[in-house]
């Protein structure tokens, strides 16, 4: 299994979606099936390979990154492929993979309107091959690549796929089809936030060479790690760049104020595209902060991290807040993702083992979860045909089980101990209780009294959706329609997720398993424990 | 000051100066086509005089010919064709003459006051000590070889493009000529 | 005689060029406007060529080059003046404006 | 393979392989929530009979662990490692001490006879099935609480059993009020919660364990990290405890939880839930006995008021359920206040004896209803003669409540008074003493009305199936003899069974008889029972007058008493019953139940304003207005192009020229 | 003795232009003189491909005044490609109107001399004479449509204007070659040094960076742009906003780099205005367009101001640095080259198909010309520098190249850079979402025009462009292995 090892494991699991794209769009338009099988194919193979890399993965050696491999790419600029996993993307990547199938599978038999599964399926495995990239890159340029990949693919499965409703756009005197609207939003918001991260990303190359022994500058992660873990990156420089980095993750996590683009987002997109959108693009951000952020610039996220765990707490309160005033489910599952990744910000400002640790976790179950909320929201709207829970109500007792698993979903989200949202919440306000040595305690604890009753707020709104939609006796409007409840390419889908909710919740060893030791070493190096 | 009377060529350099500057102005400021081209050929002719009192005798008559021989009959006939109206000042000129002559007038100041800065204590060896003919004849086959061959493809483009754009289309092009005036 | 004389005759008629080029309606007489600017370069050349007496007779070369081209573009340009005329029964520039913004 | 769990045995002191295997009964329950999920729509009963199996087997477990700690005393911990942060450690386990075993049983013993009640009360239900699973997984959360070794897994039964609440209270969710009434029970105890979990990281954070050996361990031995947090780390426990257990004045969700099935009632908003807060203070007590007893007045004042307000609301309902709510709240306070007090074996009693009576009570009340299709005791009346079985259970549970010798409810109350007595809460001993007065006051009501006098309802009434009736029979004798385990100085065992615990911590030996104290709260009671007589019974009698000779040894009296009768009125029902009581309940609709409201109506505004007027007006319509001026420059920029060439050339000219006269300056 | 192998492309250049011109004549079969053309231009790729491989270093003739070396010879690889692609657009363009194809493709491949030429040349007559002969067949050839007025007045702008750069640029020659008395650019640098702060001396650079900054069109000198794409043939247009933009900056590289070099300090703030305005104005500018064409335009200007943008880290780096600068400048060209080539070929194809060059018109065209629309993506995305698409790197590498300087400057003009590269976005995803996402407008012809085939040649050039956009974008290298070899141009090794 050496290939395995050297990194071929990973650029199959990165690539092979790809590949799968390119191979639809030779296919015929009209053989669904071989579209299907394909794509069917070309995602479950990297599954497959992820289950490998769980059973071969060196638990021990959790810090160090493994199946990589570091080959010339763009030699002018000293750009490299160089990839690996350590115990922290790992199990972001493994989520990626599996959520990914899972959206292929979903699909099957929910193609949104415009009708045309080709183009459909080949985007979402562009989009799988973007995310696993981005979480294996340990290379900023190809980081960088990786994560504006995302960006088109998304940009059309909202803007084609998306929701075709006229809307109000805020400040201006015009009506959008909402779709287009929330579409252009996103990638703007994106990719402001990108133009300065690449900025940054430069400094840092720039700056290497002045502390590398050879001179050569350098964009490798692990070297600028090392030199960042020696304090070297300082001053008005590195608040600077610390500053360009934040702008571009923040964009993404979202972190408020920066969030606008989420709910249009997640709104307007098509299902698939919510469930990866909420699953994972939004990790791409968090994941920034922990891989390149916090490890290079140690100085700058302890200058930092007040600032961001006041930002992550507004985010918490706020994103419940704005949940509650919401009447559209999709758009409230949307807003709750501020709040979610709110606590992840707020265990990662506190550069804590537990915080960072609870950061991933989150990340996560929010992945898990999320993801299963907006897969049930889009079959309630593909059955429906309206997201407004005015309208809906008596849901559980027109399709029992979607109901009963729409609850089970709410109710994780909510954070409910013994399912995996709990430990993200609970450690990051156990983190943010005793943050990193030096950091206010002051700001740390308010910012974890105001986490604890964002989690209230959470289970108000939360609680509030499931008796609008699922509760009560239905409205007569439905007795006409014919409600099939859950199908079987639905359970499919689903069904791994809530087990893996449950398992995480339970055991959730399965994911600080990993996460630990490299959090541990990473905390040890930049923040000296 | 004084110093600069007493040379005889300065007084040509005057004389000369004066009637180009004068028809110059003319090119610009004439409510005729004709008559402004006619002072640029005034203008030309003084430049080309001035070539001479430098020394640059080649120069000069390749002016004159290229020039006055050439450019001015193409002029003339342009003007002929295209039967340019003639009249009234304001027909000649748009309205932003101010700000054009403001333009010009940087322009001049910014010109001269570097040409002084610069150039203010150099002198102009003259006639007499001119250039050797036969060395503008080596170095154009000589070093400068390829752009002289490249000229010729201007010219040649020039005038197969004049060509094709001045003359007038056969029948086939009926309909641009209706699709137009 | 100094250089700056022929430097400061050339501005003026470059100046005056320049002036031409911006006011003058008839496509024409902008033409000849611009002869006069290119015309202010040769002496410039000619008289720099004067002051120096480079070995190979660099600003005479220049200067021939600069006619010659300068001939050539005004036979194209006469040339795009005509088609003009002929699709429009004028030769103002100020009324091309067709395209803008 | 590093996701195999680490096993932590804490420290075992011996309990054999039944202390080991004792995870069984956490697991039972949730195998059978599971079970009945899957399969329980095609079972005869709908999944009834699992659930009825499983407890039947948490019953015996629990009832051989707890034989087991009567026997030779069991000290059990047993933890396994799910998960390591740092220096973080997530662990689940099981302890078998003296208070989880009496806890185990109770909860065990109430579950196996409710569920079997709730086969006979749930038949034929909308959702039998998903009642059962849900049912069920409130006894797995409970014992889950119950045996945690560590606050974490505290935390986790703890939002369990608020999660199942949450679900079976809302029951019937086909009417809003239900399903609302859920989510009121949910959002109090989270709100509370807030408390319990920021003090779980406190405390945890100073010790650097969440384990209580550990915690305690620091408490007991006065260690330093634990000293500046004890008392914080305390309230904010008692926080959580207060809203589980429907402190005053957390305890407005309990009365709106009767809106969930009786069966539910009974057995989480009466006899087990409810203590989960009773038992949190219990599990800790050795910090509050020792480093956080500054703290413990504050437990007792806050146990008291509740038991005074409570029991006064109790008075002016005319649903059952919620006098027996009310109640259980009055009941509740009286346990918390002895905690405080320092009575540990006393609240602990009390707890015990009080699952037994109110679970009961409850389910006469539902057997009632059952028959009667009503809530509210103005269509009830004379019910004792269709329903005998219920009657006397009813009466058995009442005088246990009340507080009548030789019933469970008098030792355990009894010891509470005296506790208090003793550790110098005199003021909270009358109150608890009025309290008991008002107790016996309103559950003479509720007897009276319900079961004597005229049949007000429409619906035919009879006795309650077997299944129903056995159950309640037998707590009907557990009613009775549930208190003599701890009769100070015949049998005290009990004592001896809630304090083998693995800390050692100040233990309070069982208080011994304090006669005037026993003899003035029987006498409370008693004058209680006599005015609800002359009261309600009266009021009974004066339509059918054959009632009254079923009284014979109270009826002379209270006809030569007669003309105390107005007196009574005037001076003491009136006033209580009137004004004080509605006084009371207006507050608590109004102000408490207002605040709780409000709190939830302030949200929603903040709500709009937030997304409605920040969101969108605000941060959205900054970003597009970027976008508009950018869009608006475009228009200005373009008007640059005019399309007239020379203009052009004129631009062109003038920037080359101010561009030289710029750098000849400025360089 | 002259090495003829250096001057092989020019000559063969220049003898297919002639031969076109005699064919023209007598063949009846016009299209011949379009593959005449098409196969000159393929036979002077080989003299360059024998020099790349040949050990012989640098080939200087005429006294340093033309040089043959890895900067000449891989601008004029880029010249010879770009040219071929245009010739491959003009095919079925030319075809389809009435046209003098011979004359057409003469001019086209005199211009294409012309930029061989300024790919070498390296003194001031050779650089003017590179320029005319670059531009005076544009003049023409911008009122090819004679019928049509707005190409008459695409025309006249430009050649007005474009008169007006050259005679600034001859005034600026002149004053230069008054101060150094030299005319090759290694004699004036080795004179600038010392006329940094000399008024004559600038104003003399500025007006040739005037005349130069015409022809890449960079504001304040882009007037002409718009107007003249709008109305010139679209092939030419291509053209203009490609080749004759990259012959511009040829000039301008060797120009500033060679001539000017140790008087960076004059120059490089000018290019710093020009660079920030171009991005900015003409950005914005172009958020307004309806024509595709027009928009285009404007894209081109800022795209313009972005390959400026290195040049202003001249004072503050060594020899290293500004070899950075020009290879991140050539890079940006290349990559740009071909992504706007593909553009304006899809331009033509999309026209064809829609009967409409405005965005509008465009609206849906995914649902009857998927390929289209997908290569619209493909370019229009690719030219706001979105991964995975080749534009990226061009910007990568510009940012590269700028931050190298620490100087505050220069980061100041890289985030305007940055900001204006997210404005880019919403014109140019305007344009694929009219393709993509809009309902098909009345306006667009029957079903036989929209389903028609793309004509082999223009789809060659579609398959071409794409295929570079998509590759390099991929593996940068490919691009960075020929153009770190321009490095040379900045003294460097």
């Amino acid at each position: 299994m050496a290939w395995f090892d050297n990194g071929w494991g990973l650029s199959l699991i990165v690539f092979l979606p790809i590949a799968g794209a390119l191979v639809i769009l030779l296919a015929p338009k009209k053989n669904l099936t071989a579209i299907k099988s394909f794509g069917l194919m070309f995602t479950a193979l990297p599954v497959l390979l992820a289950a490998v890399m769980i059973a071969r993965f060196d638990y021990g050696h959790a810090s160090t990154f493994q199946f990589g491999t570091n080959l010339s790419w763009i030699a002018s600029i000293n750009a490299r492929y160089h990839i690996g996993i350590d115990g922290i993307s790992f199990p972001l990547l493994v989520l990626s993979t599996v959520l990914t199938l899972l959206a292929v599978i979903y699909t099957f038999n929910h193609w949104p309107e415009p009708y045309n599964p080709k183009a459909f399926m080949a985007l979402i495995l562009v989009l799988g091959t973007a995310m696993n990239g981005t979480f294996v890159a340990l290379d900023l340029v190809l980081f960088f690549v990786f994560f504006e990949l995302v960006l088109l693919p998304m940009y059309f499965m909202i803007g084609i796929w998306g929701d075709k409703t006229m809307m109000k756009v805020p400040g201006f005197k015009i009506e959008a089809e909402t779709r287009l609207y929330a579409a252009i939003k996103f990638f703007v918001f994106t990719l402001f936030g990108s133009a300065f991260m690449l900025l940054g990303f430069l400094a840092l190359y720039y700056r290497s060479g002045d502390f590398l022994a050879s001179g050569a500058r350098t964009f490798d992660i692990p070297t600028l790690i090392d030199l960042g873990s020696q304090g070297l990156f300082t001053g008005t420089f590195a608040f600077l760049v610390f500053g360009a980095l934040f702008l571009g993750f923040a964009v993404k996590v979202p972190m408020w104020p920066l969030h606008t683009w989420l709910p249009d987002a997640h709104t307007a997109a098509p299902t698939v595209g919510s469930v990866l959108l909420a699953g994972i693009l939004l990790k791409l951000g968090s994941y920034g902060f922990i891989r390149i952020s916090l490890p290079i610039l140690p100085q700058e996220a302890h200058r930092w991290a007040p600032a961001i765990a006041i930002l992550a707490v507004i985010g918490i309160i706020y994103g419940a807040l704005a949940c509650l005033a919401q009447t559209d489910m999709k758009r409230l599952i949307a807003f709750s993702s501020v709040g979610h990744m709110g606590f992840v910000m707020l265990g990662i400002s506190t550069l804590t083992v537990v915080g960072i640790n609870a950061a991933v976790i989150g990340m996560v179950a929010h992945g898990l979860i999320t993801g299963l909320l907006f897969f049930v929201a889009g079959s309630m709207a593909h059955r429906y045909h309206t997201r407004e829970m005015a309208k809906l109500g008596g849901n559980q007792t027109l399709m029992p089980k979607m109901g009963a698993i729409l609850s089970f979903t709410a109710i994780a989200s909510l954070g409910l101990p013994g399912l995996a949202g709990f430990w993200g919440e609970f450690m990051s306000l156990v983190g943010s209780y005793n943050p990193a040595f030096g950091l206010d305690l002051g700001v740390f604890r308010t910012a974890m009294v105001f986490g604890a009753i964002g989690t209230v707020l959470t289970a108000g709104y939360m609680l509030w959706m499931l008796q609008r939609v699922n509760l009560g006796v239905p409205s007569a409007e439905w007795d006409s329609h014919a409600l099939i409840d859950t199908d079987v390419y639905e359970l499919t889908a689903w069904v791994p997720l809530m087990v893996l909710i449950v398992a995480v919740g339970v055991f959730p060893k399965l994911v600080f398993g990993a996460t630990n030791g490299a959090v541990v070493a990473l905390v040890a190096k930049a923040f000296g424990g | 000051m004084g110093g600069w009377f007493s040379e005889a060529s300065n007084w040509w350099f005057l004389l000369i100066a004066v009637f180009i500057a004068f028809s110059a102005l003319r090119v610009v400021t004439a409510t005729n086509v004709v008559h402004s081209a006619l002072f640029l050929v005034g203008a030309l002719a003084g430049t080309a005089g001035l070539f001479l009192l430098l020394g640059a005798q080649f120069v000069a008559w390749v002016l004159v010919l290229v020039y006055i021989g050439a450019v001015i009959v193409l002029f003339l006939f342009g003007i002929m064709i295209t039967r340019a109206p003639t009249g009234p000042k304001v027909e000649v000129d748009n309205p932003r003459r101010g700000f054009a002559a403001t333009a010009a007038i940087l322009t001049f100041a910014v010109m001269v006051y570097s040409s002084v800065s610069a150039f203010g204590h150099m002198e102009v060896t003259t006639v007499g000590t001119g250039t050797a003919t036969d060395l503008i004849g080596s170095q154009l086959m000589g070093r400068f070889v390829l752009p002289f061959e490249a000229v010729s493809f201007v010219l040649l483009a020039a005038l197969v493009g004049g060509v094709t754009l001045a003359r007038k289309d056969t029948a086939r092009d009926e309909t641009d000529e209706g699709g137009t005036a | 005689m100094s250089l700056v004389q022929f430097l400061v005759l050339g501005a003026f008629m470059f100046s005056l060029g320049v002036y031409g080029l911006l006011v003058r309606r008839n496509a024409v007489m902008v033409l000849l406007a611009i002869e006069l600017m290119l015309n202010a370069v040769n002496l410039n050349l000619i008289a720099f060529e004067a002051a120096l007496r480079t070995t190979f007779a660099g600003g005479q070369i220049f200067a021939i080059f600069a006619i010659t081209v300068a001939a050539a573009e005004v036979g194209i340009g006469l040339a795009i003046v005509l088609l003009i005329f002929r699709n429009r029964r004028s030769v103002n520039v100020d009324e091309l404006d067709v395209m803008r913004w | 393979m590093v996701f195999a769990a680490e096993e932590v045995m804490v420290h075992a002191t011996d309990g054999g392989w039944l202390a080991q295997w004792a995870w069984l009964i956490v697991v039972a329950p949730f195998v059978a929530m599971v079970a009945i999920v899957f399969f329980g729509k095609r079972m005869p009963r709908k999944g009834g009979e699992v659930a009825v199996g499983a407890m039947g087997f948490v019953f015996v477990y629990a009832a051989a662990l707890l034989i087991l700690n009567i026997t030779k005393g069991v000290i059990y911990q047993h933890s396994i490692q799910v998960a390591q942060l740092g220096n973080v450690s997530v662990e689940w386990g099981w302890v078998v001490d003296g208070l989880s075993t009496m806890m185990y049983f109770v909860v065990g013993i109430l579950s196996f006879l409710v569920f079997t009640y709730a086969i006979g009360y749930m038949k034929g239900d909308v959702r039998e099935t998903w009642f059962f699973a849900a049912f069920s997984l409130f006894v797995g959360s409970m014992l889950v609480l119950v045996s945690a070794p560590n606050l974490i897994q505290l935390i986790v039964g703890w939002e369990g059993v608020g999660l199942s609440s949450y679900l079976l209270i809302g029951h019937y969710w086909e009417e809003k009020e239900n399903s609302s009434a859920g989510m009121k029970a949910f959002y109090t105890n989270k709100i509370a919660d807030v408390g319990l979990i920021i003090g779980a990281i406190v405390l945890g954070t100073a010790v650097g364990s969440f384990r209580y050996s550990d915690i305690l361990d620091a408490a007991a031995s006065n260690s330093s990290v634990l000293v500046p947090v004890a008392v914080l780390g305390g309230v904010l426990l008692f926080i959580g405890a207060m809203g589980k257990s429907a402190q005053f004045p957390f305890h407005v969700w309990l009365p709106d939880a009767m809106a969930g099935p009786t069966p539910v009632s009974s057995l989480m908003h009466a006899a087990t839930m409810v203590t989960a807060g009773v038992y949190l203070v219990a599990r800790m007590y050795p910090l509050y006995a020792g480093m956080a007893s500054d703290m413990r007045v504050l437990i007792v004042i806050i146990g008291t008021v509740t038991l005074l307000i409570a029991g006064l609301l109790a008075i002016v309902q005319d649903d059952l359920k919620r006098v027996l709510a009310y109640s259980t709240v009055s009941q509740l306070g009286y346990m918390v206040a002895a905690l405080g007090a320092g009575g540990y074996t006393a609240g602990l009693f009390h707890l015990w004896t009080h699952a037994f009576f109110k679970g009961l009570l409850f389910l006469t009340a539902g057997s009632i209803i059952h028959a009667v299709h009503s809530n509210n005791m103005s269509d009830m009346g004379g019910l004792r003669k269709q329903m005998p079985v219920t009657f006397w259970s009813f009466t058995s549970a009442s005088l246990a409540l009340v507080a009548i010798i030789p019933f469970a409810g008098f030792f355990s109350k009894d010891e509470i008074l005296a506790t208090l007595g003793n550790n110098g809460y005199t003021w909270a001993m009358w109150i608890g003493i009025l309290g008991a007065f008002i107790t016996a006051f309103y559950m003479g009501r509720a007897m009276f009305l319900t079961f004597f006098g005229s049949y007000k309802g429409e619906a035919h009434v009879h006795e309650s199936p077997g299944v129903m009736a056995v159950p309640m029979a037998i707590l009907a004798v557990a009613s009775l003899i549930a208190g003599w385990v701890n009769i100070p100085g015949v049998y005290e065992g009990f004592h001896h069974w809630v304090t083998g615990r693995a800390i050692a911590f100040p233990s309070f030996s069982t208080e011994g008889f304090d006669v005037p104290v026993m003899l003035t709260g029987l006498g409370f009671a008693l004058a209680g029972i006599i005015v609800a007589y002359f009261v309600y019974f009266r009021d009974a009698e004066t339509q059918q007058a054959r009632d009254r000779v079923r009284i014979p040894v109270l009826w002379p009296l209270l006809e030569h008493k007669y003309y105390l009768d107005d007196l009574y009125l005037a001076t003491l029902i009136n006033p209580i019953k009137g004004p004080i009581a509605r006084a009371v309940n207006w507050t608590n609709s109004y102000i408490i139940d207002g605040i709780v409201n409000g709190a939830g109506v302030v949200a929603r505004i903040l709500a709009r304003f937030v997304y409605g007027d920040l969101d969108q007006k605000g941060i959205d319509l900054a970003v597009n207005t970027a976008a508009i001026v950018t869009g608006s420059a475009g228009g200005q920029a373009r008007r640059l192009q005019t399309g007239k060439v020379q203009q052009y050339a004129a631009m062109t000219v003038a920037g080359a020229v101010l561009l030289v006269i710029a750098i000849v300056i400025f360089t | 003795m002259i090495d003829y192998l250096a001057l092989a492309p020019e000559i063969i250049i220049a003898a297919t232009a002639v031969v076109v011109l005699l064919a023209d004549l007598w063949l009846v079969r016009k299209y011949w003189t379009a593959i005449i053309a098409v196969v000159g231009t393929t036979a002077a790729a080989i003299p360059l491909i024998v020099m790349a491989v040949s050990p012989v270093g640098d080939r200087v003739l005429f006294d340093g005044s033309y040089v043959v070396d890895p900067f000449a010879l891989v601008m004029k690889g880029v010249f010879l490609m770009a040219g071929y692609v245009v010739l491959l657009m003009s095919f079925s363009y030319v075809e389809s109107d009435r046209y003098y194809e011979g004359e057409y493709y003469f001019l086209l491949l005199v211009s294409i001399l012309g930029s061989l030429v300024l790919g070498s040349a390296r003194d001031l007559i050779g650089l003017f004479i590179g320029i005319e002969l670059v531009a005076s067949p544009m003049y023409v050839l911008a009122g090819f449509r004679k019928g049509d007025l707005k190409s008459n007045e695409a025309a006249l702008k430009y050649y007005l204007l474009g008169v007006l750069a050259s005679a600034l640029l001859l005034y600026g020659s002149s004053f230069v070659f008054g101060l150094t008395g030299a005319l090759t650019f290694d004699g004036i640098a080795s004179a600038a040094g010392g006329l940094v702060h000399e008024p004559a001396f600038v104003m003399a650079v500025l007006f040739i960076l005037a005349g130069i900054g015409f022809k890449v069109s960079a504001v304040p000198f882009h007037f002409w742009a718009p107007d003249t794409y709008e109305g010139a043939p679209t092939p030419i247009t291509a053209y203009l906003s490609v080749s004759s933009k990259a012959a511009g900056f040829v000039a301008l590289l060797a120009v500033v780099y060679r001539a000017f070099g140790p008087a960076s300090a004059t120059w490089a703030p000018v290019v710093w205005v020009m660079a920030a305005l171009s991005m900015t104005i003409a950005n914005l500018a172009a958020l307004k367009q309806d024509n595709i064409v027009r928009m285009l335009a404007y894209s081109s200007i800022s795209h313009a101001g972005f390959m400026l943008v290195p040049f202003v880290v001249a004072p503050y780096v060594g020899v290293e640095g500004l070899g950075n600068a020009v290879a991140a400048t050539v890079t940006y060209l290349v990559i740009y080259a071909f992504m706007n080539l593909g553009a304006f070929a899809l331009v033509i194809a999309g026209s064809r198909k829609s009967g409409s060059g405005t965005v509008d018109g465009w609206a849906g065209m995914a649902t009857y010309a998927p390929g289209l629309a997908f290569l619209g993506a493909v370019f229009f995305f690719g030219l706001a520098g979105i991964p995975p698409l080749a534009g990226w790197f061009a910007k990568f590498v510009m940012f590269r190249a700028v931050l190298t300087a620490g100087s505050g400057w220069a980061v100041g003009l890289a985030v305007i850079a940055a900001l204006n590269s997210v404005v880019a976005i919403y014109y140019y995803a305007r344009v694929v979402k009219a393709m993509w996402m809009d309902p098909v407008p009345a306006t667009v012809p029957g079903i036989e025009v929209r389903e028609a085939a793309v004509p082999v040649p223009l789809a060659l050039a579609l398959g071409i462009t794409a295929a570079i956009v998509l590759v390099v974008g991929a593996v940068p290298g490919l691009v960075t292995f020929f153009s770190d070899a321009t490095k040379v141009l900045a003294g460097g090794g």
